[in-house]
């Protein structure tokens, strides 16, 4: 583990989440640095939807803590914490269908002003190029390719402390999934902190600087990319 | 066989039968997933059909119900045809157009005599007849409840592709409800009409489809018993509401509408309030220990 | 060797959707008795082509035949009559009801009786029609949950229930979009073994999946669509083979 | 041409009418059953203002602001509470069906039942000659203030960030919050503009009539109804054709066919309308599953 606590952007501790009886998370403990990039690994059904939509704000936690630059999220309604710069772009990559690229793009922009949404929508075009034929195209008609870039660039339109994204290969040719992890890549460059949920580990490794495992709702496993070897991803994550 | 009841209370007993044929006319279609407001309409198409029979054409009351059930179920089935191709709320102010164009139209056509009404109509239906017939509705409710049909009903209810992809034919589950709640509510309409021996075109306006509407969701869809519950329950309380004299009936009945939804936003049958409350009595016991 | 039977045969399918043309020119046969996949990336037009094998949609050109007849102009329950079942891919149970409720809607074509047969007849019926969901739903492992309300349970769990109650409607061809989605491994190793339960009893099915361990493991053939046309149909490992097939589908290897 | 101002006159109330309900829909998938009262309310609100002696712009304005009050606040705690216990939308029906036998008791009994005189003081009057035709001032004023406000309306959602945040709610709650819009925010401004276009039809009902009662609006809520299906619900294009389209209908079928049958005719347009194109003129076709 890297014990960069001092810089921490996102610091959740203790989490805990409860539908009904079921836990969904038990005692979530987790970091992210500035301009780090952190994977949640696990199968399907573990809870890393269920963490990334506790930290956005859409559940209520039974118990914990979760802080973005020292300031504590629980209990703000998730349009707040979106605003304070923990902007989630969620599974299955929810265009607002009727609305054209642009306009998805000035959604994500929130208050900024006029001129610099419209430089904030030219940084986007030249990070995913292949959006720029396709910005007054109605969003619900894109590939689901083009779809997840405009998710990201919608979230990067708030210029965030942390995207957090949540399985950003789902559902795509590894062609696309390249481009993809190309424009994470410069994304963190940039110097915003990334917080990917994937199934797919072998993939989010790439990107990732360091990796939590979650198995039914708990951390079994956490450490920096490379620690992550085939035998280790095989045991836990297939 | 009802004459021990006093005729306030046995006047009140009818109309609350009545009522209740009418709501089942619209839970059974709600039971399949159709949320119609034509309701209104068709009692009315009952209503004349029968009491014009009666009083111009001299038939005998039974038979002119029988016509009156008969003309509504056929409407209803032809209506249902186009009216049918529509969907959500689409179907419910479609069908709230179609029922609006009945009864307009009877106020304002020579041989219904317009707006004045019908008068001097043979009374005949006793509280004896009504217990009856709504006792085998309620039995065949119950019926169909406990068959495959009302399975079939509550899937299409639920989603009605699905219910298509297990072999369920949904359009014509579909128009025989529509007919049969077409033929419930003429009959309501019949039946009604020789209670009170004048009809006019305005007791069948939106504002009878609004009270059935609201006995129907406030008791809840799942089951017949609930609205029909309801339908008692609401007609003991405008009573008390009235004896209470007060201008302020429709207040107090808008906000009990309120706050059952509220409360049971389901219903005060459904399963999802039926088991908070079994929830919170059963922690009654636990706090006097 | 005898030329195996088509159960059903897509011919020359297209369907378009405005000016996109999710399904072009698929000529597929599903034969009888046999387990064939379909795979291909999102957006492909798997789901479209299921869609139209269960006459949910008909298509813009083109001709299916199930048993050797055309279904056009069938509705999706004429179709269930037929024999053809089908499991959706976002997992469509009747909420709020329970897991034996949902089974026993799907034996609705089982059921003979009137409204008005009464007493032990009607009581025999609902008897053995609810003995029948009852072996299903043991035959799917869900014996413990049978009366839990479906909306309560897990994905995999409600994955399981929906394909029981397509296999109450006693079909001929079995059309599963996406089963082991969002299931376990163990979980998913179930499916795949009873996939081949189901093959033993002389089930035909179409898996569409994107795990390529199982296809490869519960397959005869596999078809591979890309672009809403076929671009591949043989057996597992000569697909995987192809060179197209690693360019549109598997690409270098990572996604496995 | 009389009678076609004199319709699209009536149809712009109507539409007024119809955009309000509209909007409602197609933001929160909610019909309200309110809108009448809030419309009568609205028409209350400037007759004090007006009865007071505040000019009548004012007095429109005081309508105005008291109809979006009232619609904020209904949203604010019922609806809310409704939402927050993820009600059904028949929930919503039925409860709001509440709230207007609540709303128009209180005025009832405000007003002792009575029908007020609604003074034309202020409001444009006489006629004017416009082609040829003698018009009604009155008529050309309801008109054109109810097309400005539809133009404002358009332009509003189609042009601004409020605009498209409320696109956004409309179609995801859930996607608009997470970047960062307050949906509670965004249904209140729904409201208050429903309200406020409401108490602007209020004002023309009552001052067309020269008079105004707690039962005013009862016959308009089932014309705004037939309004959004003849448009399509939930489009706002829709709503102003639909309104414009009955009120033109109603005028012509009163006066070549009979008064009797205005009303049935123009329900039998929506249902012939319904039956061609089974979402209204612009609805969307309703999303199909699978």
């Amino acid at each position: 583990m890297t014990g960069s606590q001092g810089n921490a952007v996102l610091e959740v501790s203790d989490l805990t989440v409860r539908y009904g009886a079921a836990v969904a998370l038990r005692g979530i403990d987790l970091v992210i640095g500035e301009q780090e990039a952190v994977a949640v690994l696990g199968p399907n059904g573990a809870g890393k939807t269920t963490l990334l939509r506790t930290i956005s704000g859409l559940l209520k936690p039974a118990a914990g803590q979760i802080e973005l630059d020292s300031h504590s999220m629980v209990g703000r309604p998730a349009y707040r914490i979106a605003r304070a710069g923990f902007v989630h772009a969620p599974e299955g990559r929810s265009m607002i269908a009727p609305l054209t690229v642009t306009e998805n793009l000035q959604l994500g922009a929130g208050r900024r002003a006029r001129s610099d949404v419209a430089a904030g929508i030219d940084e986007m075009i030249e990070l995913f190029p292949s959006l720029r034929a396709r910005m007054g195209t109605k969003a619900g008609l894109l590939s689901g390719g083009e779809q997840q870039m405009v998710a990201i660039a919608r979230a990067l339109m708030a210029q965030p402390k942390v995207l957090a994204i949540d399985e950003p290969s789902m559902g795509l040719a590894p062609v696309v999934v390249d481009a993809v992890l190309e424009a994470l890549r410069k994304v963190i460059d940039s110097g915003t902190s990334l917080l990917l949920a994937e199934q797919n580990a072998r993939l989010a490794l790439a990107v990732a600087d360091r990796a939590y495992v979650l198995v039914h709702g708990e951390v079994v496993k956490s450490g920096n990319s490379d620690e992550f070897g085939d035998e280790l991803i095989e045991s836990y994550l297939t | 066989m009802f004459e021990w009841i006093p005729a306030y209370q046995r006047f009140l007993l009818d109309v609350t039968l009545i009522d209740i044929i009418l709501v089942i006319s619209l839970l059974i279609l709600f039971q399949c997933g159709l949320f119609s407001m034509a309701t209104a309409g068709f009692a009315a198409i009952g209503g004349y059909t029968s009491a014009l029979l009666v009083t111009d054409a001299d038939w005998p009351v039974p038979l002119g119900i029988l016509a009156a059930v008969f003309v509504g179920a056929t409407l209803a089935v032809s209506f249902g045809l186009p009216v049918l191709r529509l969907r959500g709320i689409y179907l419910a102010l479609g069908s709230l157009a179609l029922a609006q164009v009945i009864v307009i139209g009877i106020a304002n056509v020579g041989f219904t005599n317009g707006v004045f009404g019908i008068s001097g109509i043979p009374t005949e239906v006793t509280t004896g007849w009504l217990v009856a017939i709504v006792a085998v509705i309620l039995l065949v409710m119950e019926l169909i409840h406990r068959s495959h049909f009302g399975r079939a009903m509550k899937a299409i209810r639920l989603d009605e592709h699905t219910a298509a992809g297990l072999g369920i034919n949904v359009f014509a589950y579909r128009m025989a409800t529509f007919g049969i709640g077409g033929a419930m509510a003429a009959m309501a309409g019949a039946l009604e009409a020789h209670r009170t021996a004048v009809i006019s075109p305005d007791q069948y306006d939106f504002g009878l489809l609004v009270v059935l509407l609201t006995y129907m969701f406030v008791g809840g869809v799942e089951h017949w018993l609930g609205p029909v519950l309801a339908t008692i329950g609401f007609r003991i309380l405008n009573e008390n509401l009235e004896f209470a004299g007060t201008d302020w009936e429709n207040f107090y009945y808008g906000s009990i509408l309120v706050v059952v939804m509220l409360l049971a936003p389901d219903g005060l049958t459904s399963r999802r309030f039926t088991q908070r409350l079994a929830r919170i009595f059963r922690r009654r016991p636990d706090l006097a220990t | 060797m005898t030329v195996p039977t088509e159960l059903l045969q897509c011919e020359g399918v297209g369907r378009r959707f405005g000016s996109v043309t999710a399904v072009d020119d698929v000529t597929l046969g599903v034969r009888s008795g046999e387990v064939l996949g379909l795979i291909g990336p999102n957006g492909a037009g798997k789901t479209t082509l299921v869609n139209l094998m269960s006459a949910y949609l008909s298509p813009t050109s083109g001709e299916i035949k199930f048993a050797g007849e055309s279904i056009a102009g069938c509705k999706p329950h004429e179709l269930a009559r037929r024999g053809i079942a089908r499991t959706y891919q976002n997992v469509c149970l009747f909420e709020q009801s329970t897991v034996l409720d949902n089974v026993l809607t799907g034996r609705h074509l089982g059921f003979q009786g009137g409204l008005w047969q009464l007493g032990r007849k009607r009581h025999r019926e609902e008897a053995r029609e609810r003995q029948l969901a009852v072996e299903l739903i043991e035959l799917l492992g869900l014996a413990e949950h049978m009366n839990e309300d479906v909306s309560a349970m897990s994905y995999g769990l409600r994955r399981r229930v929906e394909i029981a109650r397509a296999l109450a409607i006693e079909p001929q061809l079995l059309l599963l979009d996406e089963p082991t989605a969002g299931m376990t491994r163990t979980e998913s190793d179930e499916v795949g073994r009873l996939i081949g339960e189901l093959r033993a009893g002389g089930m035909t099915v179409l898996l569409i999946d994107h795990n390529v361990r199982l296809v490869s493991e519960t397959c005869d053939r596999v078809a591979v669509l890309d672009w809403g046309r076929v671009i591949a149909i043989d057996e597992p490992a000569e697909v995987w083979a192809d060179e197209r097939v690693r360019e549109a589908y598997l690409g270098t290897g990572e996604s496995g | 041409m009389q009678q076609t101002i004199n319709g699209l006159a009536s149809g712009s109330i109507y539409a007024l009418l119809g955009l309000g309900v509209t909007l409602i829909w197609g933001v929160l998938h909610v019909l309200t059953f309110t809108h009448a009262q809030v419309l009568t309310w609205g028409a209350f609100g400037s007759l004090i203002a007006i009865n007071r002696g505040y000019p009548v712009p004012v007095a429109i304005l005081v309508g105005m602001a008291v109809a979006a009050g009232l619609s904020v606040l209904i949203d604010s705690t019922v609806l809310e509470m409704l939402r927050r216990r993820g009600a059904s939308e028949y929930a919503f029906v039925v409860a709001t069906i509440g709230l207007a036998f609540m709303l128009e008791s209180i005025l009832r009994n405000r007003t002792r039942a009575r029908v007020e005189p609604y003074s034309r003081d202020g409001f444009p009057r006489g006629p004017i000659e416009l082609l040829g035709q003698n018009v009604p001032k009155l008529q050309l004023a309801v008109l054109a203030t109810s097309l400005i406000a539809m133009a404002g309306l358009a332009i509003w959602l189609n042009h601004t960030r409020a605009g498209r945040g409320m696109k956004a709610v409309a179609y995801s709650p859930e996607t608009a919050t997470l970047l960062g819009i307050n949906p509670r925010f965004i249904y209140a401004v729904a409201y208050t503009v429903s309200g406020m276009l409401a108490a602007l039809a209020g004002v023309f009902v009552a001052v067309s009539t020269a008079s105004v009662s707690y039962s005013s609006g009862d016959r308009l809520l089932l014309t705004a109804f037939a309004v959004i299906i003849l448009g399509g619900m939930g489009s706002v294009p829709g709503a102003v054709v639909g309104g414009l389209i009955l009120g033109v209908i109603e005028v012509y079928a009163t006066v070549h066919v009979s008064s009797k049958f205005s009303e049935v005719v123009a329900y039998l347009v929506i249902l012939v309308v319904l039956l061609v194109r089974p979402s209204g003129l612009f609805g969307a076709k309703e999303a199909t599953r699978v």
